[in-house]
């Protein structure tokens, strides 16, 4: 069995008086694609944040490609020891925010080369190109030049996702990748992250659709009240719950 | 005749007029401003406002008289009237006791460029050659700053401060070598304890841009209330209550002698 | 109004321009570039760092310019053994470095207060988003956090730089002749104060329309996302990466 | 210094409160000045635009001290010829410290203006639309959404403007009011001892500073409410 | 047939050069629920954004309740002639934004009874209550005191419903409203507004949801391009698409 990519082992977070990660642990080999699902609240997208360290977690230890992230107490709590360890690991491991997050005083293609450019210092020409091509795979050249605030809500969405795969991670973070997309471009996005799988790359997606869980994760994991309440192949989530919550969960719908 | 006369003066010129901790003001104008309105039978209001606005101020009509140690010169005629000068003082060096200006020839000897314009000139030039190069501060647009223009440009750095205190201070710190002021202004300084090691020195020097001295400012175009001030003036002069008045506050009599 | 007397008081007026401007602009840079290590310390969360900024804020913000003039000039003025001894005496002897220091001291630490602003209001959801793509702090504060607390400080800091401008004038207080001492020199001489502020106050506008124009035309530029869409997208490279 | 008869502390202490006084009305007007120039200038009518810019520029550019000598001597020379008009005689003073609350007002009121324009600039489009969607009219949105939060991001700015409005404040002693710094020239003045004076002075500004600075730091702390920080 | 309570006639909306409506005419009738479904970039947001004046439209007329709200020309392209007008009519129409825009210096609760206490003017004590209530049914009571920014994605989504709701509207316009939740809260959303429509509030929703567009609306409206591309009732629409290309947008998901 290979060395998981990213791990994570009894991660706990908490917010005030909030416990919202009550220990979680979980592990992702090279093209694991690993759904999260879990009601609103339930610390998905905290999970995520934890994973690169965006939320320092109070307990627990983050591998990433083999190596521990070193934290230390500092006196705001938990922190990194090394801050270029981070850096390193978060040029390897890309994330799609729920909110999206687009620099508002950049335009679309300026937001997909920055990082490139500036942070992993390729040259901007293949930079550039590859960019443009990113946006017509998610389908918004055109808006190239435009800012973020002139954007409808899925162009924001594709945007992001061009953004995150532009640093051509090893490990990509998906908050709900496809909240705002319709059922076209949802089945687009699908299918690039698909053919994302399918080069190694590994991926860590939130989302509530069902279809993208059963069909295409190679791993699905049911988060409920900060713990994992069940986890497993998809076959074996879906065709046979061994969990009560999550079948009432995926019958939710109305 | 009844009428109140309101008369502004600085409040912050010893000894001329100053202010008492209490913010009471006090000093030789403010008691001269008592008796010349008692001579003239008015009632006197004094006001304190600052040097800047004093002169727009009386024009704009906010009061009707000034005094506040301000000399009769030319251009100030040009704006403002004046009452006849109640005291005159001569402009003199104050410098460091061991410097090298202290033996400036002269010796407290005053000379008047009206009177005796060749010994004034004569002094003057004997002064030259050791005030060479060095630098002077001098009190912005006064009669002194005037004069220093006048017979001393290029012999001497001129260095122009606001008030008299600062450039008392700039004499202390060494960035100035002597300073050039009302001899009255300079003794009050150098009563201090931190200036036990500096003097007056060499001539002092009076007529010509020194003008006619210091007198009551007025709006122009007001005859009656000049002629109340000249003749209160003229009669404390000739009673000899001015002179006792300049002893009490400037140690010596700087009264215009006619 | 007079105006012959205006414009023979303009001209002379105009010797003490270069003095005036020299001052500003020195006092401006190194104030700016003081203001931003203290902005930095202030939001540093080490207390070794903190305090020491919040103090030099609170001291320079607190007191009066003119006092600060004074008491630099004047005051170290009278501890010159001392600063003999240091070596420092040739600097604070003339009164042109030390309104220098003064200016430059105080507008450090009131713009160092507006760029501690604009930091702040940095929506945290952009920050975070390039936290993620792995930016280093000083690429953080280069290609983010810069420019979007640029734009949101200009406002804020065009006031400073034009006070800053004014300020000047109270070098005369130290002997320095730039506009507003020569202004109160010809007062002095006139009395038409009126007149002579108005010149005077027409130069100073002069240099502050100039100030001004310049920033809101550095805002314009820098805030193409608040205006409309591009008309058509222009074909050529990002506008200003 | 000191307290006795003979001692400044009580002269200066007194000035002191003159020099707030005259601040925070000089503050206060400025804020109605400024907010109603903001208002102006990000408003689509040109000549409104105008009329805010000329405004902020014209008073922000030339020496505060030519607006306080035209505040007073231009207010009372106005004034006194309109009485010389209706038949009285002679001059009419305009209350010293109304004049110099007014001047103050109006320059700080320019500072305001840029202050509360960039603040403004700063909020989430979003809110502003959610709270039109809601039917607010613009009075209400403006107290409930958009001063709220232009206070958010203004209060730095703002505490800025007061330092500067309580510094002005020395400028007016011009029209005869005797406030912190014209203390300490009088002072200094009439026993030639500067130092004690200035450093008095600097001394009492501080501590107006300390309170107002907890003022803003309380105000900046409290709208700050629900705001994350990086 | 009732007089429409919501009705647009030929709208037109252009960004620049960008025609985003190219004649758009709909009529809303009492206790109608239409869904607008379309692909990202085809106008729906900015459709929504028309019928309560945030976009006024370049031409075209839109009447709320029997009202034609009166527009002209202004100095800068069209505006409301009648700003009460517009201001008594939003007040009918309550809108969920597809970016949630809560109030960011108000608490969740705060959020909720702004527009009652203070637009419409109701009892302070009354609109808490009924606040409560609100949030009991989106399932965020607990969250009453908490400001936006600590709020889930899912969970600001419902606070920005139950603001919506808080208003007691006529007409409710919903942009995606169900776009961050997960299956179950889908479900629990779904339910809120069927109840709403069984109480005969109007409403118009951009959704992706097939299912709610299927299921609970009373008429669907497919936009493209800035064109109502097809519309009718959810049996005639996805029993027998008449429109080619509105069924292969049905069926794009992967
Ligand atoms: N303020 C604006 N300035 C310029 N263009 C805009 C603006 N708002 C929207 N657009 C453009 O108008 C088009 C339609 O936008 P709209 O938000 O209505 O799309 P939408 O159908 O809601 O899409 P989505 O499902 O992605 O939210 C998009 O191409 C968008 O880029
Ligand atoms: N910064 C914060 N401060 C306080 N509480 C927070 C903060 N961030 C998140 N929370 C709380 O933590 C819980 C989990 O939040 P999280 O964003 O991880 O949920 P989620 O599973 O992603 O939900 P959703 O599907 O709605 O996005 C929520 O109850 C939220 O209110
Ligand atoms: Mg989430
Ligand atoms: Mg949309």
């Amino acid at each position: 069995m290979p060395e998981p990519i990213v791990s994570a082992t009894g991660l706990r977070k908490r917010f005030g008086r909030l416990e919202v990660l009550k220990g979680v642990s979980l592990g992702a080999e090279p093209g694991d694609v690993i759904s999260i699902l879990g009601a609103s609240g339930s610390g998905k997208s905290t999970l995520l944040r934890c994973l690169n360290l965006l939320e320092v977690p109070d307990e627990g230890e983050i591998r990433v490609a083999g190596e521990s992230i070193a934290l230390r107490q500092g006196r705001h709590g938990r922190e990194p020891a090394d801050r270029r360890q981070v850096e390193r690991l978060r040029q390897r491991v890309a994330m799609v925010f729920q909110s999206f997050n687009l620099w508002s005083h950049m335009t679309v293609i300026e937001n997909v080369i920055e990082a490139p450019v500036h942070v992993q210092r390729r040259p901007r020409a293949e930079c550039l190109a590859e960019a443009e091509a990113l946006l017509a795979k998610v389908g918004i050249a055109d808006k190239r030049n435009h800012y973020p605030a002139h954007l409808s809500g899925g162009q924001q969405q594709r945007a992001a996702i061009a953004r995150a795969l532009a640093m051509r991670p090893d490990v990509m973070l998906f908050d709900e990748p496809t909240s705002a997309l319709d059922p076209e471009l949802v089945g687009e996005v699908l299918r690039v992250m698909r053919q994302l799988a399918e080069e190694g790359r590994t991926m860590l997606v939130v989302t509530h659709e069902m279809g993208f869980a059963r069909d295409v994760s190679s791993r699905v994991l049911f988060l409920e009240d900060g713990r994992i309440e069940a986890e497993g192949t998809p076959a074996a989530m879906f065709g046979n719950p061994a969990s009560e919550r999550f079948r009432r969960f995926v019958q939710g719908r109305g | 005749q009844g009428r109140t006369v309101r008369i502004a003066t600085e409040g912050a010129y010893a000894p001329y007029n100053f202010t008492a901790p209490g913010g009471k003001l006090d000093g030789f104008e403010i008691e001269l401003a008592a008796e010349l309105c008692k001579r003239a039978k008015v009632t006197c209001e004094i006001v304190q406002q600052d040097w800047d606005g004093i002169i727009p101020a009386l024009q704009a009509g906010k009061y009707d008289a000034i005094m506040a140690g301000m000399n009769i010169t030319e251009k100030r005629e040009a704006v403002i009237d004046f009452s006849i000068p109640y005291v005159q003082e001569a402009g003199s060096f104050g410098v460091a006791k061991d410097g090298p200006l202290a033996k400036l020839p002269g010796d407290g000897q005053v000379f008047n460029f009206d009177k005796d314009n060749a010994g004034a000139v004569k002094a003057l030039e004997a002064m030259k050659p050791m005030l060479k190069g060095k630098t002077v501060g001098v009190q912005v647009s006064t009669i002194h700053s005037t004069f220093l223009d006048k017979y001393l440009k290029g012999t001497v750095e001129i260095r122009e401060y606001k008030t008299t205190e600062q450039h008392d201070l700039d004499l202390l710190s060494g960035r100035i070598d002597a300073i050039f002021a009302s001899a009255s202004a300079i003794r009050g300084t150098f009563d201090k304890p931190d200036f036990k090691d500096y003097t007056l020195a060499g001539a002092r020097f009076s007529g010509d841009v020194f003008g006619r001295g210091v007198a009551v400012g007025l709006r122009k175009g007001e005859p009656a209330l000049k002629k109340l001030f000249d003749e209160a003036i003229a009669s404390m002069n000739a009673d000899g209550s001015l002179k006792a008045l300049s002893m009490k506050w400037f140690k010596s009599d700087i009264t215009i002698k006619s | 109004m007079d105006l012959a007397f205006m414009a023979e008081t303009w001209l002379a007026l105009l010797a003490g321009l270069p003095l005036t401007l020299r001052l500003a602009g020195w006092s401006v840079l190194c104030g700016g570039v003081l203001a931003l290590v203290l902005a930095l310390m202030s939001l540093s969360r080490h207390p070794a760092l903190v305090w020491p900024a919040r103090a030099f804020v609170f001291v320079f913000r607190g007191t009066p310019l003119l006092v600060q003039v004074f008491l630099i000039y004047y005051g170290l003025g009278q501890f010159r053994p001392t600063l003999q001894a240091w070596g420092v005496w040739w600097f604070f002897r003339e009164a042109y470095w030390c309104a220098l220091t003064a200016l430059s001291l105080n507008t450090a630490a009131y713009a160092a207060e507006i760029i501690r602003g604009a930091i702040l209001s940095v929506p945290y959801g952009q920050i975070e988003a390039g936290r993620a793509c792995g930016m280093g702090r000083l690429t953080l504060a280069r290609r983010i956090v810069g420019p979007i607390a640029l734009r949101q400080a200009l406002p804020a800091y065009s006031n400073e730089i034009v006070s800053m401008v004014k300020a000047t004038s109270l070098a005369s207080i130290i002997t320095l002749a730039e506009v507003t001492f020569i202004a109160q020199k010809l007062i002095a001489q006139t009395f038409r104060a009126v007149e002579i502020f108005i010149c005077a106050g027409s130069i100073y506008l002069l240099i502050n329309i100039a100030v001004t124009r310049a920033i809101l035309g550095l805002e314009y530029w820098l805030s193409p996302h608040l205006r409309a869409a591009p008309r058509e997208p222009p074909a050529s490279e990002a506008a200003h990466a | 210094m000191g307290f006795g008869p003979t001692g400044w502390g009580p002269a200066m202490l007194r000035a002191a409160g003159m020099t707030v006084v005259v601040a925070v009305l000089g503050f206060l007007a400025g804020a109605v000045f400024g907010s109603l120039a903001a208002w102006a200038k990000l408003s689509r009518v040109r000549p409104l635009r105008w009329l805010a810019d000329g405004y902020t520029t014209l008073l922000r550019g030339v020496p505060d001290l030519l607006v306080i000598y035209l505040f007073y001597f231009g207010g009372s020379a106005a004034l006194s010829a309109v009485a010389r008009m209706l038949g009285g005689q002679g001059f009419v003073g305009v209350p010293a410290l109304l004049t110099g609350a007014l001047a103050l007002g109006a320059i700080s009121g320019a500072y305001q203006a840029e202050v509360y324009r960039g603040a403004f600039l700063a909020l989430a489009r979003g809110e502003l639309e959610a709270a039109r969607a809601v039917g607010m009219p613009p009075a209400l949105m403006f107290r409930r959404i958009v001063a709220p939060q232009v206070l958010r991001y203004a209060i730095p700015g703002l505490g800025n403007v007061w330092q500067l409005v309580l510094k002005e404040s020395a400028l007016i002693s011009v029209t005869g009011l005797v406030e912190l710094l014209r203390q300490s020239q009088i002072g200094s003045g009439s026993t030639r001892e500067p130092f004690p004076f200035y450093l008095t002075a600097a001394a009492l500004y501080l501590a107006i500073t300390t309170v107002s600075t907890y003022g803003f730091g309380w105000l900046e702390t409290r709208s700050m409410r629900g705001v994350r920080r990086a």
